[in-house]
């Protein structure tokens, strides 16, 4: 076994020891969880540094049998789009585990299945072949409705139905794609019907997707994975499901499992399918449009602080859409790095929130009132997330939408214009939060919160490193992910 | 030459450091003020070298081959242009830096500038629970700003435009414990911010027509016509913007004067030589992008002659003797984007060059009154900053006033102080390029200028000691027109005592642990603290600054010696003599303004409140600065946050609601309806199934 | 007409009577024992279908076990007065039956079944169109042990268990009511 | 021998006549020998199939075989079902067994 199987296999061990291990023994389980989390974050680090963008394609390639009798196999691989991927989310998952110490009702259960949970979302990063793909695909998305129904709040059951209801719709579209995907390739020319990625966009297989089919197929995959990256107007379960779920959750949910359906539109959309990206990528451009200035607007009019992160989620996956929509390279680079970007602050972001909510019982903005004054480190954490989604150079995000609306003006001017105002907005309704919450005159009423805990220090100060790192020196991320983008926007025939 | 980067590093340096590692030391005071002096000094020094480097150079090329081909040729070097900073495609971002002149003369004033400020901060904020993060903060403005004049790459340029966005927002806000402060810390960095979407907008219009943010590559493009026109001048009016929003132009100079909130060594920072000269230094910096339009370079003349004078004219009205600054800086700044409007690179450059000096001292010496009136009108709920609650500060704060009076005059433009020479090259210019309104509108605001001055001079300095029965007046008495004075108080106050006031009530947070022993001192009945100058680590930079606010210009005086036209000019060097006529009509309208405040203001011959009441609505709009204010306050309210309610009402009730609750609630309730279809009676369900296949039997049948 | 197939017809018309009368009959008893008929009858069908071996293990299971089986279960489950056996509805259900009849005499009519003899000889590498012959015991049991071997003995496993399911679903029940 | 669609049509009554009896039926163990006759019209026309299309490989014998080993299990346990079931409530009338209905 290689790096990447064990990248995937660490967590699920680590699931069965802990449901192996007594219930009684909260912090065994707990340092087991840090310790399988901290090791995938390591083999992650290999992963992402061993990758050699010079060479480009997948790497780290590991094969086994599956199904062979339906042209299943177990294929492993990262190329420079899904190893920063990879290594979001071992960092997002050791962060998650750290801020989960606090996690008292059914730490057991809560743990195993977060870590079910992330095998899964390695598996869809890592595997080459479609089905394995969905599988694991699967198995990311449905232990969410678990974590969220028993340790939410404000709705849970709600949200976790419309989050699964919407998602399994998503995933059910998606399906549909991958078997037409799969029986195209295998009604056309014998032998050849394979669930295989790197099969499916060689150039000889890819004749063998009409023009029709593709136009046909593509709506469904992007649509199908477009839910999961909460693609306007698929979006509502996911301000909902963020605030409903518990911290690491939200974590996890935000900044890794929304990205696996932009991945997934890239990878299978975009990727297999140039010719229906190009007929459909205008529309969905214009979704992604929407849902950053009206994510934006929306998040200036909200009250608790989870549902502004939500919403702001909206808004920054709408980036993602309209980057990959763009069909150009740097638009394209972009969105795989504002996915990496993004990911890393709203983790910070809902890190934080769970902090302080757990505190205060409340998350209402109006309620507090000078908490910069007894919680400095809280709030400078808080601001580091908050401008980096603002966009502020020196951090991540900023990169990663420069590059976005870079790639918007070369494609569609006015729409970069919009972005840009969005983006004005966005500052407008983070700084409006600060100001509202951590500034102004202290309110004794909360004299008693405490500042982070030392876990959360450490969770937070690793996310806060990781995004002014990747910010002020991205050089290594952009020549990774412009090896991989560059093959895609060659088959869509985009702007190079 | 080739360490110029090592000035921004330096200071950034010292950011981390402090934010790392002093704070957790239990010196962390001290040891953060001194690492970032340090680090400031450092900057400095990299300056000398750069300097003298460059003027070596300068010398060295002149001699061989002759003045003209020295400046373009071998004074600009450029830094790290070979390695990309990132690449993404075919296109490299590089993190160019560029040593010119200009970014020579720049550095020079910033590290200067900001080294007397920090030393000058040592007093000011002494006994600051937060001291040690001022000093931080402080450092990574001065890098960002080094690093902004230093950028030659418009990609990197934006980076540390932003970067001082956000230092303004820490320092402006540094005080976040009023909710006022931190009010006007967001909408310093909001304003900005909207411009700096034109700015990003503009920017990026470049970028595609050249495939690169390299400065000197977009310009050689222009030059050689590979942009096509309307793309130079639409870029060329959205990279203003940015100069607008950050260099408080008309209409985005609202954040300006609430930029008042942070602390005064602050205000001296960003209103002389950071923040605000980062917009004018953008315009000298992209001259060849607006020199190549004349649409652009028109629009930029409008904008500066409107502010010019339009904030000269809120400034004749206003009581914080800070937003009196604040309007002059706003209306200088005016002049200076008017004079690289019209096409005076040099005198816009040459004036922001003279002005960071003048204006910072004038805000440090603002800072020391208000720093010494603070304990003195403490509990009386006047602000410190109030000009008609001073008065007579002349023999308790010499120092202070006398500096302050060198600022004004040389703000003032009087010979042969360094504001003469400037603005004097301004109005020259703008006659010389025949731009007869704005050189209108600089001589009338160079009058309003003048007056406003020294209204301000008059009020705080000379006069009654009116902050003797501050505590006599109501705090909200009204519309005061004019300063009160001792026999008209006790018609103000009525029947409430002066002796009544309780010290130590509504102490400010911040300031508690310094003033509270202060205020016991002085709480004994009937005796208050009194003003008095403030302790040298304050008064030594007032001092320093006096020098250069009132001869930097003599590097620029025309015909005589110009080292500074030689060395900063855009084109050719045009060597203009000193038009006598310009000269004295500026000097004497200036004379004028003087003249006029004086004959109001200390021995008031004519009452400002009989013209006050004249014309009670002018008066009005210019007080409540033709509210602006409010008018964006309602944008705000009623637009933005409408559209905002609207959206997030949208969500809610149309999508949410509608799109994904509906089909949800419809299958519910069709699973409610269609469980009466299970009867339990197993024939039901055979025949359906019968149904079933008969139905796809006949499909089978006649669709074969 | 040869005399197999007019043997077959006549079998067949008294199979599809018996069958009819398995239905309609307003006694229980009858009907099972109507029903062990017809299935016997259909044995005979089998026999003049060449499978001989199957003949012989659809009388012996029809004739032998299911009709014990049926009596027993009729006489177990003696209703306290007589019912009555047949749905109101019973029309709808003819008319059902009636149309998914025509629907299996169109299909069987109208499908070429020399062209799918042809191609299932073709795929099994085989002559097409050989001539049927008599299939003995021997070559079943060979063909049930060898090539479906497994399916054998899953469908005795299946047995089995429905042995026992039988056994445990019929017990008298212990707990009290 | 008759032609095979004759031997198909047989089987085609015989399969809806005991359609008929499992929806005309009321009583458990009427719709079970309805059913034992559908499936007998099954394996007829396995049978047929195997002596008609496939000579060689007579495969339709052996799922005759299945699909009779199969119709006694069925039955077996049918009949027990409906045992147990009249042991409970005194009737094998499918139509008071609706119990688990909506």
């Amino acid at each position: 076994m290689g790096y990447l199987s064990w990248i995937i296999a660490a967590p699920f061990i680590a699931a069965l020891t802990i449901m192996a291990l007594p219930r009684r023994w909260a912090w065994s389980i707990r340092l087991v969880a840090a310790a399988a989390s901290g090791i995938t974050l390591v083999l992650s680090l290999f992963v992402f540094f061993g990758y050699d963008w010079r060479a480009g394609g997948f790497q780290f390639v590991e094969s086994y049998e599956w199904i062979p009798a339906l042209g299943i196999r177990l294929r492993l691989g990262v190329d420079g789009i899904s190893a920063p991927m990879v290594l979001l989310t071992g960092i997002v998952i050791f962060t998650g585990s750290l801020i989960s110490f606090k996690i008292r009702d059914r730490t057991k259960e809560y743990y195993a299945l977060l870590l079910v949970l992330v095998s899964g979302v390695f598996g869809v990063f890592e595997s080459l072949d479609v089905f394995f793909l969905f599988f694991a695909y699967e198995i990311a998305v449905l232990p969410m409705y678990l974590l969220i129904a028993v340790w939410g709040s404000t709705r849970k059951e709600y949200a976790a139905m419309k989050l699964t209801v919407m998602l399994v719709a998503g995933s059910v579209l998606v399906w549909i794609g991958i078997l037409a995907l799969y029986v195209q390739t295998g009604a056309s020319q014998a032998g050849i019907s394979s669930f295989d990625i790197e099969a499916l966009t060689n150039p000889r297989v890819q004749q063998l997707f009409p023009r029709t089919f593709q136009l046909v197929f593509f709506p469904l995959l992007f649509i199908g994975f477009g839910v999961l990256a909460a693609m306007w107007p698929f979006h509502t379960w996911s301000p909902d499901g963020h605030v409903a779920a518990p911290t690491a959750v939200s974590m996890l949910h935000a900044g890794v499992l929304m990205k696996l359906g932009a991945y997934g539109c890239i990878r299978l959309a975009v990727g297999v399918l140039p010719e229906g990206a190009q007929a459909w990528a205008p529309l969905f451009l214009a979704f992604g449009a929407v849902a950053s200035l009206y994510g934006a607007f929306s998040a200036m009019a909200q009250r608790d602080l989870k549902f502004v992160i939500g919403y702001s989620s909206v808004s920054h996956m709408g980036y993602v859409i309209i980057g990959i929509c763009t069909l150009s390279l740097v638009g394209l680079s972009g969105a795989v790095f504002q996915m990496f970007a993004h990911g890393i602050m709203t983790a910070l972001f809902f890190a934080l929130v769970g902090a302080i909510y757990d505190q205060a019982h409340t998350r209402e903005i109006g309620i507090f009132s000078g908490l910069a004054r007894t919680l400095p480190w809280f709030v400078g954490f808080f601001a580091i997330a908050g401008l980096a989604s603002l966009g502020l150079p020196g951090l991540a995000g900023f990169i990663a939408e420069l590059l976005i609306f870079l790639g918007t003006f070369q494609t569609y001017p006015l729409v970069g214009v919009l972005a840009v105002v969005a983006v004005a907005v966005t500052a407008t309704y983070i700084l409006r939060l600060m100001a509202r919450a951590f500034f102004g005159p202290f309110n004794p009423r909360w004299s008693g919160l405490h500042d982070v805990l030392p876990n959360e220090w450490v969770a937070a100060a690793i996310l806060v490193v990781t995004l002014i790192a990747a910010g002020v020196y991205p050089a290594p991320f952009l020549s990774m992910i412009d090896s991989s983008s560059a093959p895609i926007i060659e088959r869509v025939g985009g702007v190079r | 030459m080739e360490y110029a980067w090592l000035a921004p590093v330096l200071c950034a340096g010292a950011f981390f450091f402090n934010v790392i590692i002093s704070r957790q030391t239990p010196w962390k005071h001290r040891l953060s003020a001194l690492v970032s002096i340090a680090a400031i000094l450092g900057a400095f020094g990299v300056f000398l070298v750069v300097f003298s480097d460059a003027l070596a150079n300068l010398l060295g090329t002149a001699a061989a081959h002759g003045a003209a081909a020295a400046v373009d040729d071998r004074s600009r070097h450029l830094l790290f242009d070979d390695e990309p900073w990132f690449q993404v495609g075919r296109y490299a971002f590089q993190a160019t830096l560029v040593v010119d002149w200009l970014s020579v003369m720049m550095l020079g004033v910033v590290s200067f500038l900001s080294a007397l400020i920090q030393v000058y901060s040592i007093g000011y904020m002494r006994g600051d629970n937060r001291f040690w993060w001022f000093f931080s903060v402080m450092s990574l403005f001065s890098a960002a700003m080094l690093g902004l004049v230093l950028a030659g790459n418009f990609l990197l340029l934006y980076v540390f435009w932003e970067l001082v966005g956000l230092c303004s927002f820490l320092l402006i806000g540094f005080w976040y414990q009023e909710r006022d402060n931190a009010e006007a810390a967001k909408k310093a960095f909001v304003t900005t911010r909207i411009g700096d979407v034109g700015l990003f907008i503009g920017l990026a219009l470049l970028f595609l027509q050249t495939g690169t943010f390299q400065m000197n590559e977009i310009f050689d493009a222009i030059a050689a016509g590979r942009i096509e026109p309307w793309v130079v001048t639409t870029a060329g009016i959205l990279v203003f913007l940015g100069a607008v929003g950050k260099s408080g132009q008309f209409p985005l100079h609202v954040w300006l004067p609430d930029a008042m909130a942070g602390p005064t060594p602050v205000s001296a920072l960003i209103h002389s030589a950071t923040m605000v000269a980062a917009g004018v230094y953008l315009v000298g910096r992209a001259f060849p992008l607006f020199a190549a339009s004349d649409v652009a370079m028109g629009f930029i003349a409008t904008i500066g002659t409107i502010t010019a004078i339009f904030a000269a004219t809120i400034a004749l009205t206003q009581r914080d003797i800070k937003k009196i600054l604040a309007y002059s800086t706003i209306s200088q700044l005016g002049y200076m984007i008017m004079a690289l409007g019209v096409g005076a690179y040099t005198a816009g450059l040459f004036h922001m060059f003279t002005h960071a000096f003048f204006k910072a001292l004038l805000f440090l010496c603002a800072g020391s009154v208000i720093h010494s009136m603070e304990p003195v009108l403490h509990g009386t709920g006047k602000s410190p900053n109030d000009v008609f609650w001073m008065g007579g500060l002349r023999r308790r704060m010499p120092v202070t006033f006398w500096t302050f009076v060198i600022a004004s005059v040389s703000l003032a433009g009087i010979f042969p102080l360094s504001g003469f020479w400037s603005k004097d090259a301004i109005l020259a210019g703008a006659l010389a390029e025949g731009a007869w309104v704005p050189f209108i509108v600089g001589v009338v605001t160079a009058f309003l200028t003048a007056f406003y001055m020294f209204r301000a001079i008059y009020l705080t300095f000379f006069g009654e000691e009116r902050w003797r029965f501050a505590a006599a007046v109501p705090p909200h008495a009204g519309l005061l027109v004019v300063a009160p004075t001792a026999a008209s108080v006790p018609a103000a106050a009525g029947a409430m005592d002066v002796q009544t006031r309780r010290p130590g009530e509504d102490v400010p947070a911040h300031l508690e642990p310094e003033v509270r022993p202060a205020l016991e001192e002085h709480a004994v009945p009937g005796h208050h603290a009194e003003p008095h100058e403030s302790p040298w680590v304050m008064a030594l930079p007032l001092v320093i600054i006096a020098i250069p606010a009132a001869i930097a210009g003599w590097i620029g005086i025309p015909g005589l010696f110009d080292p500074f036209a030689e060395a900063i000019r855009f084109g050719p060097a045009h060597e203009e003599a000193l038009s006598p006529v310009v000269a004295s009509v500026s000097v004497l309208v200036a004379l004028a303004g003087i003249g006029l405040a004086t004959v109001m203001y200390w021995r008031p011959i004519i009452r400002p409140d009989a013209i006050a009441d004249s014309v009670p609505g002018a008066y009005r709009t210019l007080y409540n600065k033709y509210y602006f204010d409010e008018a964006y306050q309602w944008l705000i309210n009623r637009v933005v946050l409408a559209l905002a309610a609207l959206a997030a009402t949208i969500d809610r009730k149309v999508i949410n609601n509608g799109i994904v609750d509906t089909p949800a609630g419809l299958t519910g309730a069709a699973g409610e309806r269609l469980r009466y279809l299970e009867t339990g009676r197993v024939y039901q369900y055979a025949f359906a199934f019968i149904v079933g296949i008969v139905l796809i039997g006949l499909i089978i049948v006649l669709f074969p | 007409m040869e005399l197999g197939a007019i043997l077959f017809y006549v079998v067949a018309s008294a199979t599809v009577v018996s069958a009819l009368g398995v239905v309609v009959t307003r006694s229980v008893v009858y009907s099972a024992l109507l029903l062990v008929l017809s299935l016997m009858l259909t044995g005979l069908v089998y026999l003049l279908l060449l499978a001989d071996f199957l003949a012989l293990v659809q009388i012996l299971i029809y004739g032998g076990t299911v009709s014990v089986l049926l009596l027993f279960a009729l006489m177990l489950t003696r209703p306290e007065q007589k019912p009555v056996l047949t749905h109101k509805g019973w029309p709808l259900a003819a008319l059902g039956a009636v149309v998914v009849l025509v629907l299996l005499i169109y299909q069987a009519v109208s499908t070429d079944w020399a062209r799918t003899a042809t191609a299932v000889s073709a795929a099994a590498g085989a002559r097409a169109g050989a001539v049927a012959s008599r299939i003995g015991p021997g070559e079943l049991g060979a063909a049930l042990f060898t090539t479906w071997a497994v399916p054998f003995e899953i469908a005795s496993l299946v047995l089995l268990v429905a042995l026992m399911g039988a056994l445990v679903i019929a017990r008298a029940s212990e707990e009290p009511r | 021998m008759v032609p095979l669609e004759h031997v198909l049509v047989f089987s085609a009554i015989l399969f809806s006549i005991g359609l008929y009896g499992v929806m005309a039926r009321r009583s458990a163990v009427l719709i079970l020998i309805a059913i034992e006759l559908m499936l007998n019209a099954v394996a007829v026309n396995l049978v047929a199939f195997a002596a008609y299309v496939d000579p060689q490989q007579f495969s339709g014998m052996v799922f005759a075989v299945f699909v009779i080993t199969i119709a006694a299990a069925e039955l077996g346990l049918g009949l027990a079902i409906v045992l147990r079931v009249y042991r409970m409530r005194t009737s094998v009338n499918v139509d008071d067994l609706d119990m688990m209905r909506w």
